[in-house]
């Protein structure tokens, strides 16, 4: 298990390689990366700045890696989400997980996802061609995504 | 009760600052209330505050909901709902 | 989309690069990697062999990758399978989906290996720790996983 | 009929030959009788075909059900359910 708050880059190659060093009891390996796009409902835009509550960040990121180990058999996860100014085509997050089956992998990186996007405390200012910033809006389908992890 | 406040994204630009220590009047026990109360705290705190039910709360660092109790919390944070991912 | 079956191994960051090669219209990266566990049903392995059905094998991947695309709105997809012989802890199949969007990212990544793992001509033979060869059994439960991308 | 058949994986190793051209009689419609008439062939093509649900048939390159008519097939393989990813 680990989580990273960073500005530079990821390297997501060396990040499977990490999870996967020493050891062949792994099946299934999933990945998700989200990238800037250059596109957004607000128009065209030539960067994203992410704001985040250091310390939080960490802890909230490092609650829902323990969320998902207790409801998935898995081998090993990361979570990297990088910080500042990023321009379009740039990596924002990326999320790992390893497991001896690939729906273990498959569901647990998803669960990984949905929670981040509506609990780690990140926020996202896009800065348009001309000039102006606007603060990202929560989108509500991201808190519905969250309502099929319910436990019953 | 004296508070480290945080705020964070259109919060923080609003109030124009990040970070304060506030002396909290003893009569503010939830989160809720200390939105209502910081929103009388002059223009850009009305600003930041006008609608509470966009702004969310972390107690010391844990996502709270606004009728959370606030005693004896070291910080409290003001932002608004996460957009990172 | 792209479709290869392959002796050599992957290099998954540089199949990612090659998606999102000159454009900024992706938000989401979805990759999945199967590798060979050293322990089996059967036990302890040494190696796995893929056999394949040349011919057939590029056309059913690529059957099921325009399903894909015809389902899930994606700016790019890969299907990597490899065959020979392959040691445990070794990549053997890597999928990957890109999209505006995490979900369709996901889900059409989730579907390529369902329908992969029951649909392209691909035979696994596990080598023992005592030399013996031992043709791998189909899973129902892989069988089963395709109920859910029944269309109503 | 002259069609070429080919085995993989265990229907291979069974029978001993991963290709042959055969002249199939003008009586086997189905793949599944094409299975039957195979497994009279002697005893390698018995023992490959025992147990003909286990037998996953292609028509073409195509996967068939073992009803499916095979007149003009130009190449029809026989293998295990695939356990590839």
């Amino acid at each position: 298990m680990a989580v990273r708050v960073q500005a530079q880059d990821f390297d997501i190659g060396a990040e499977i390689a990490a999870l996967q060093e020493g050891r062949t009891d792994i099946g299934a390996i999933v990945t998700f990366t989200g990238t800037v796009r250059g596109t957004t409902k607000a128009g065209d835009i030539t960067s994203m700045t992410l704001e985040h509550y250091p310390g939080m960040t960490e802890a909230e990121l490092g609650r829902v890696e323990a969320e998902a180990h207790g409801r998935w058999p898995l081998q090993g996860s990361t979570i990297i989400h990088r910080i500042g100014d990023l321009a379009p085509g740039e990596n924002v997050v990326l999320v790992v997980t390893a497991s001896r089956h690939r729906h273990a992998a498959f569901e647990s990186a998803e669960f990984l996802m949905d929670y981040l996007k509506s609990r780690a405390p990140f926020w996202k200012k896009e800065t348009g061609t001309d000039g102006t910033g606007n603060w990202v809006d929560a989108r509500e389908s991201d808190e519905d995504a969250l309502e099929r992890w319910a436990k019953p | 009760m004296t508070t480290n406040l945080i705020y964070f994204a259109w919060v923080r630009e609003r109030i124009g600052r990040s970070h304060e220590t506030r002396d909290i009047p003893d009569d503010i026990l939830t989160a809720g209330d200390l939105i209502t109360w910081l929103a009388s705290q002059g223009e850009e705190y009305a600003n930041a505050f006008s609608n509470p039910d966009a702004v969310r709360v972390a107690v010391d660092q844990t996502h709270a909901d606004h009728g959370q109790a606030i005693a004896g919390a070291k910080e409290i944070a003001f932002f608004p709902p996460v957009t990172g991912g």
